[in-house]
């Protein structure tokens, strides 16, 4: 009943703040993709204006293994950006929806059960967020080809990226469950649902904005996670970030590539996002419960 | 040509080598298939920005079994490599008749390189001598080169800066005859770069680091003018050029906001390329000045062999091939950047990049020991670093600066255990 | 509310897969970290062959200068960085948490910055601030005015590096604010309409009290972030000039890489960890005790209630 | 405390019109009982007034302000939501008294004011307690303070006493009586409760389907059902009814059907003059019969028999359709038995089976 | 289909306790309605039988089994919870066949049950409407068809009409009525509407303060209330309570008050016997009153009328004490005039002033 709010007639002001809001966050990314067509001599020169001559020269060369012909400029293709998008892909989808399954399952025992053990959980779980991966990396990379012997595989990945999102889907999940009507667990506790199909049947439908949010977060971090897939990836599993760097010598900063190569990088969790952030919608709940 | 019979015990080997992303590494991979042509050894390339190379260098040379036939690795990873006894030592190939090419002609090297690059366990540890043995080959070195605006300094007939006086000089003279423009292109982002250009200045200048019993000596006279002449180089550069890192240097240079610039024969190609640079045409070239001696720095990449590479044998022949005189010359008339001496001389490479010969003649006074190659350089070198980073942007005094240094240098390398023999 | 009587190996059927996740990849390598804050490691050796030296790695750090310049910036950026962002960002958030036209095209827009990698983003403002090229600088020219020196001076480093960040992470305090905000039950809102509460009062008594216990845990979880920055400031500044915006973060990943000493960078995480660990504790006992008070309070007009009733 | 005006008013949720073209006017000071079958509208309305509910079609005034657009915050109003819509992080005194803190009220003048209802409310035990420490009329008791804490100029009530006692809301309802008389604001009242509705309401409005069937005084409603479905939705047990004739005899004009033929008043004859022959529905309410002495002109065999208390609901027959009839008895009467009785002429209620329109 | 057996049941929230030491048998196939005003417990009771909430002291078993610790999903029951808690995400049809959904039932099976129920509730219109599009009667009614679908040997219902209008509850009790009768199972029902309680419990018990005052059939609890609180409770209007005297005149007794004077019978008399001179409460039902000519026992000033169709509620004053009268009469009585009225002696009800216990 509680959809068609009265429309307040909305201040004119509220656009102008918009609009420079709008600015203020999208300026740098308009200004990026801008300098992605251009050539690094417009992007480095103090005089140059706002119009220069677009080329597509880096989008050529960020995805010249996707042309059906040779772009001129190029004198050499490095191969491996179209490998590198698959593995960053199904990593950060694969990890993504284990995170998010994993996380709210312990965020749901934390908020919903007493039980021994559970302060304790839930403390330990945010110190491990707490570390620095620049330590890890040792120990991981160590660990990883010695004990488990993931070395280099998608899997060994997955695993760290899963590990490291976790603390943050439990914590931020546990304040959006607590909000679900217990009354709601009630009734299907009622209907005869167990513990696992109350939560999955139940719970994890109404939290779907908290989902949403967390998922757009763990998804960008595993996207753009850079340290640990240097180390922990061989050249079959290596992801976009590692790749992109390829592009920074100390000597040469090939702005230019470096721009379009992060606007492609983009698209796939601006599109995440967008789809994501559909799911953030009001009134998950309402019409549950009285009172 | 080598006889095939070289190769054959390896033809099923897949070599599998790790190079930095490097314009030199990519020359030499549009040379590579060459190797596969002619040998039948498939090899593939992992490339990675190279200090996340060297990150996963060091992680994977710790593996009982690596990854990796052949790695080109950054210099200053010599002495951790070599020190965990992770690289062969190249004496077990070269001796073995079945593998060592008898016309690689090794005095063709350029000494420079492998002294700074190759070679380990000599004097200091770092530097050849007596007790040194080879453990890679330079592939992919630079050296530091003094370029110069043609155009500029015939307009305003200039000379050609053959000392340290006259460089310094120029430097400031140049903003006063072009305004605007800014003398001496440097780096001097705080930290390693500081360091870099500070190093620049410092061997000419007849400064060092250590003396030979490793007690610090950056804050001796000599150190200090060096740290003066940074000082001077930056203050008469363009507004903001103490956050200039080397592409920033460089991008300043190629957009004719600079008069000179002193750093790496790597550059070079790109003043040439008229999507980077506006001069292009523009850009001549002169060895670093000479102050009390001539030093250029050297540096870069050089080619090793892992203790546990999978195919040794097979990645010598490899690194071999990519060293021998005919495959440094196709390399260096890809763009690459020769180790060779004969490589520089080479008439049709001087006709495709006219300042070889300049460069061949620099590399003469290359000086290997510009800066210490130990383990507890990373860390002096920050500590130099921010210190005149502090220096050229919040004006600390110079000789203060250059006292904290050497001091807690000396606490660096008391505690690494340099002082156990006094 | 509940009964836990039945099965009470349910929590754990729940957290047992999470649990080992975590135990497997997170905590045992952590345990390895700790372990090795006592030890002398370079990354060439393996664990086994680096030397046992006890505290030496805290006591040197203790007494080294430029680790506490490094913490203070840390804790500096760190405070300024997470209120200036929780404060745009839950802005933001009830900005435009409204039924609009192409509302999910906004949110993807001031979702963007977080979107982009770090490394981009960091050479990205590092090509806005540059002195020359920079439009900031160029603009200012423009305008008529002195160019300043944003990575080129400490304090306005440091507040370069601050804006970047806020750029870079207002959209998570803004995301979870707006899934918060879009949880919150619609009828307390209607409530307060009707109560006469103007769209100020709204969001101070009732949409913020509502939302605050998602917007403590994002909080914490950016605090710690915060303190975890690392390549935006490492591409944009290098910790330069000096120190000024050395943050831990960056101290800790050089001193593993470029001064390879695992040891003392473990040391000097677990520095860190301590103080995030008190930083959290505070929070966790303060929620608590106010609980506490709350339940006391209760509980003694319940109790009073309750002798009312009888003595009736 | 200015009337309220319902002009044209219309209310779709995308294809669903859930209000359809409703006119009404609520005067100075009354005190207007809608009610009709659950889903018909009413909470829509109240909330349309209230300014929750955007409105698709037609205006709203209060006195002569147009505030169709207003926020509900401009239009000084308390209400009783039908879910409550308590504050879950305040408790019951900053629940009941947000409203007035808003509206910067000395503080001790909120204490009294929250305390005095609190007590009429049975709530001074728990106000400190949160809403979800609460029971369900409790809950509700609250919702009911936070309006009766307030001074607003319209009251607007959606089933305020549905989950409370009969002794509570007894109470309760007399206090209403009493403050609407008091204070004679403007209120607003929805309810399922027929003697809510008849004892508040200075006005009733039934409505159906989004539509108002009838609106007037109880007793006009009562007694005077404009139609069908007005009768069959007023009173308790529900009006019977019956298929049935208009037959002639001679002058006197009979309602007969199978089993039965009652003569209608010579005013009723005169009125429905032209109708005969015509059928008709006929309605009774359960009440209309009384016991006679086997005088009367219905004897009806007593199939199911309820005694509740003081008053009996018996269910019999009449030409094969069920009917209810609700007399007061000493005694339980036994099923099984006949009975005889007689029905007011009065209490006789026709309809025409098409329109539904009273005749 | 077993008896529920509640034992020593104790329930508190931290130091309040809301349960005190319940004992209670529900036989097999028994409809036990729980009554007690506002916040005494019965929900909490439900909540315990249904396993929602855990018990402080005491046991509860149904047949022979102890299923005090039993999760709430093994002990076969069906709920219809206060506040209605439907699946927000689920349309109608999901939130009714969600049960059965779990249990595996057969698709086809599931949506004739779904489906016949929805009729029944009439919700078939709305059945893939979510909960957030419907209106709070709706709401109630898929609480209630998400109970009806179902199997299970024992049905909780609290609460489940309050909101439904007078035709619909009259329709669903019927519907419950007719559905206990066929089915047998337990039902425990809870609500304040007294016509529910008194048609549809087998069994009545009413709480007060989270203890049982009286629990018996519907007429026992009427006729014979055991103690003051009951009497006031059940039925409505509710009972007129008088300070009185018992005064022994010769052989009778009379209980008198300022300005009254009534008789007891000699059966009352005698079971008295022992209490004469003492004070009691006098407690006298509304409806007890009975008009006659001027010969009964009291003349009582009309003070309030209230006609509400076919009877009327009338206040009075007896000895300083207001009263309340319902008869039923053709036409409202005007207030300000004089009446005179009978009681019969059965329907006079005493009490202990202290133990509030009846005599
Ligand atoms: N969490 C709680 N903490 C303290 N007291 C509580 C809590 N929950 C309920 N109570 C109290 O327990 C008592 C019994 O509540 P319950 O819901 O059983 O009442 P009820 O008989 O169902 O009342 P209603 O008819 O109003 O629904 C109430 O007085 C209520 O205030
Ligand atoms: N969001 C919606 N979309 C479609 N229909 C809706 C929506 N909200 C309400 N309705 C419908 O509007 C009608 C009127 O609802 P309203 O709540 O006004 O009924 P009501 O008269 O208050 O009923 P009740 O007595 O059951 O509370 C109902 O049939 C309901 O199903
Ligand atoms: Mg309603
Ligand atoms: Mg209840």
């Amino acid at each position: 009943m509680s959809q068609g709010h009265i429309e307040n007639r909305t201040n004119p002001a509220f656009y102008v703040l918009l609009i420079c809001l709008v600015v203020m966050s999208a300026g740098p990314i308009v200004l990026m993709l801008a300098n992605s067509f251009k050539l690094n001599v417009d992007i480095t020169s103090p005089t140059a204006s706002l119009f220069f001559m677009p080329t597509l020269q880096n989008y050529e060369t960020a995805l010249c293994e996707f042309l059906p012909y040779d772009p001129e400029h190029l004198r050499r293709c490095d191969p491996t950006f179209g490998r590198a998008l698959v593995n960053s892909l199904i990593i950060s989808l694969v990890s993504t929806a284990l995170t998010l399954v994993l996380g709210c399952m312990a965020a749901y025992a934390i908020v919903r059960f007493r039980f021994m053990g559970r302060d304790a959980a839930s403390f330990t779980t945010l110190i491990m967020r707490m570390v620095p991966p620049a330590v890890l990396l040792v120990p991981v990379f160590g660990i990883w080809n010695e004990q488990f012997g993931l070395d280099g595989t998608r899997s060994g990945i997955i695993l760290v990226y899963v590990a490291m999102n976790l603390p943050f889907v439990i914590w931020i999940l546990q304040s959006f469950i607590v909000q679900v009507p217990i009354q709601l667990e009630e009734a299907a506790r009622i209907d005869g649902a167990g513990p696992f199909r109350v939560f999955f049947l139940v719970v994890l439908p109404l939290i779907k904005p908290g989902l949403a949010a967390a998922a757009i977060f763990t998804f960008r971090v595993a996207w753009n996670e850079f340290l640990l897939a240097n180390a922990l990836s061989d050249r079959n599993s290596r992801t976009v970030p590692v790749t992109i760097v390829n592009s920074i010598t100390e000597y040469n900063i090939d702005w230019g590539v470096i721009m379009a190569t992060g606007m492609l990088l983009a698209i796939p969790p601006i599109l995440f996002t967008f789809f994501a952030s559909r799911q953030i919608i009001t009134g998950m709940t309402a019409g549950a419960v009285k009172g | 040509q080598m006889p095939a019979a070289v190769y054959e015990p390896y033809q099923d080997v897949t070599l599998v080598v790790n190079f930095p992303a490097h314009p030199h590494y990519d020359a030499a991979m549009r040379v590579l298939p060459l190797f596969t042509e002619e040998t039948g050894i498939e090899v593939e390339v992992d490339q990675l920005q190279y200090l996340r190379m060297r990150e996963r260098q060091t992680l994977e040379l710790t593996q009982d079994e690596g990854d990796y036939d052949l790695i080109a690795y950054v210099v200053f990873s010599k002495a951790d490599y070599v020190f965990a006894d992770q690289l062969h030592n190249l004496a077990r190939f070269f001796m073995d008749p079945s593998l060592a090419d008898p016309n690689y002609n090794p005095d063709d090297l350029i000494d420079g390189y492998v002294q700074n690059i190759g070679v380990a366990g000599g004097t200091k540890g770092y530097l050849p001598g007596p007790t040194g043995s080879l453990f890679g080959i330079p592939f992919g070195s630079e050296t530091s080169v003094l370029g110069y605006r043609t155009d500029i300094f015939e307009e305003h007939g200039l000379e050609v800066p053959e000392t340290y006086e006259e460089l310094l000089e120029l430097a400031c003279l140049i903003p006063e005859l072009e305004p605007g423009m800014g003398g001496l292109a440097s780096r001097a982002a705080s930290g390693h770069q500081a360091s870099h250009a500070y190093l620049l200045h410092l061997n000419p200048l007849g400064g060092g680091i250590f003396d030979d019993n490793w007690e610090p000596i950056v804050n001796n006279a000599q150190g200090v003018e060096a740290a003066e002449a940074l000082k001077s180089i930056v203050d008469c550069g363009i507004e903001g050029s103490t956050t200039f890192g080397p592409s920033e240097a460089a991008a300043a240079f190629a957009q004719g906001q600079y008069g000179m610039f002193l750093d790496s024969i790597a550059f070079a190609a790109g003043f040439e390329d008229p999507s980077r640079s506006t001069i292009a045409g523009n850009v001549g070239w002169a060895m670093h000045p000479m102050g009390v001696e001539r030093a250029s720095q050297t540096g870069g990449f050089g080619l090793a062999i892992p203790r546990n590479a999978p195919n040794a044998e097979a990645a010598f022949l490899l690194m071999q091939w990519l060293t021998s005189p005919r495959i440094d010359l196709m390399i260096a008339m890809e763009g690459g950047n020769p180790s060779r001496f004969s490589t520089y001389q080479d008439a049709a490479l001087n006709e495709r990049f006219p300042y070889s010969a300049t460069f061949g003649e620099a590399l003469r006074f290359a000086d290997p020991d510009w800066r210490p190659i130990i383990p507890t350089w990373g860390e002096i070198n920050a500590d130099l670093g921010t210190t005149l980073s502090q220096v050229l942007t919040e004006g600390v005094d110079i000789q203060e600066a250059l006292d904290g240094v050497a001091e807690r240098a000396r606490g660096i390398m008391d505690e690494a255990g340099y002082y156990a023999w006094q | 509310m509940n009964i836990q009587a039945a099965n009470r190996l349910t929590p754990y059927m729940f957290l047992a897969p999470a649990a080992a996740v975590m135990i497997i990849a997170l905590l045992y390598p952590i345990g390895y970290m700790v372990y090795a804050s006592f030890l002398d490691w370079n990354p060439s050796q393996r664990i086994g062959e680096a030397e046992f030296i006890g505290l030496r790695n805290y006591i040197n750090l203790w007494n080294s200068d430029s680790f506490w310049e490094s913490f203070w910036v840390t804790i500096r950026f760190a405070a300024l960085v997470v209120s200036l962002e929780m404060f745009l960002g839950v802005g933001l958030a009830l900005l435009l948490d409204r039924q609009l036209r192409g509302m999910a095209v906004l949110r993807t827009i001031f979702i963007l910055p977080m979107m982009i990698a770090p490394i981009v983003v960091g050479l990205m403002w590092r090509y806005m601030y540059h002195p020359q090229v920079g439009v900031f600088n160029r603009w200012l020219n423009d305008l008529g005015f002195d160019t300043i020196p944003f990575l080129g001076d400490s304090s306005w480093a440091f507040a370069s590096i601050v804006i970047a960040d806020i750029w870079q992470w207002t959209p998570f305090i803004f995301i979870l604010a707006l899934a918060a905000l879009q949880s919150l039950p619609s009828s307390a809102l209607e409530a307060a309409r009707v109560d006469g509460a103007t769209g100020w009062q709204q969001i101070l008594y009732i949409k913020l009290p509502l939302m605050m216990p998602v917007l403590i845990v994002t909080c914490l979880l950016r605090l710690i972030d915060a303190f975890k920055v690392l390549e935006v400031i490492l591409v944009m500044t290098n910790g330069g000039p000096g120190l000024s915006t050395e943050i831990l973060a960056l101290r800790i990943s050089r001193t593993a890489s470029e001064f390879r000493q695992l040891g003392e960078a473990a040391a000097m995480s677990n520095y860190l960890l301590i103080l995030l660990m008190i930083i959290t504790a505070v929070m966790f006992v303060y929620t608590r005790l106010n609980d506490a008070r709350l339940a006391r309070i209760r509980a003694a007009g319940a109790r009073a209630a309750q002798a009312e009733e009888e003595a009736v | 405390m200015p009337e309220i005006r319902l002009e044209n008013l219309r209310k779709a949720y995308g294809p669903v019109t859930v209000i359809e073209n409703l006119n009404l006017t609520m005067d100075d000071g009354e005190f207007t009982v809608l009610v009709g079958p659950s889903g018909c509208g009413k909470s829509t309305t109240l909330r349309m007034i209230a300014g929750l509910e955007s409105v698709t079609g037609g205006s709203i005034s209060i006195g002569d302000r147009d505030v169709t657009r207003l926020d509900p915050k401009d239009r000084d109003l308390a209400m009783v939501f039908q879910d409550y819509a308590l504050y879950p992080h305040m408790n019951v005194a900053k629940n009941m008294s947000f409203a007035l803190r808003l509206a910067r009220y000395p503080k001790a003048e909120i204490d009294s004011r929250v305390k005095e209802v609190a007590v009429t409310l049975g709530l001074d035990q728990h106000l400190d307690r949160r809403p979800g420490e609460l029971s369900g009329g409790q809950r509700q008791r609250v919702a009911m303070g936070r309006a009766l804490v307030r001074d607003a100029s319209t009251f607007l009530f959606d089933e305020p006493l549905s989950n409370l006692d009969a002794k509570l809301r007894g109470q309760m309802r007399a206090e209403l009586a009493l403050m609407s008389k008091r204070i004679q604001k403007n209120m607003v009242y929805v309810t399922h409760d027929q003697i809510e509705a008849m004892t508040l309401g200075d006005k009733i409005v039934v409505m159906r389907g989004g539509e108002i069937m009838q609106a007037g005084t109880p007793e006009e409603l009562y007694r005077r059902p404009a139609n069908r479905f007005v009768a069959g939705f007023i009173g308790s047990p529900t009006m019977n009814f019956l298929s049935a004739e208009l037959q002639q005899e001679g002058d006197a004009l009979f309602v007969s059907g199978p089993g039965f033929q009652i003569p209608l008043s010579p005013e009723r004859t005169q009125s429905l003059d032209g109708r005969k022959d015509r059928s008709v529905q006929l309605g009774i309410r359960p009440s209309a019969f009384a016991e006679d002495d086997g005088s009367g002109s219905l004897t009806l065999p007593i199939v199911l028999s309820e005694y509740i208390g003081a008053q009996s609901v018996l269910m019999s027959e009449l030409g094969g359709q069920s009917i209810q009839i609700e007399i007061s008895t000493a005694a339980p009467i036994p099923a099984g038995e006949s009975r005889s009785f007689r029905i007011d002429n009065e209490e006789l209620h026709l309809f025409d089976p098409q329109t539904e329109a009273a005749l």
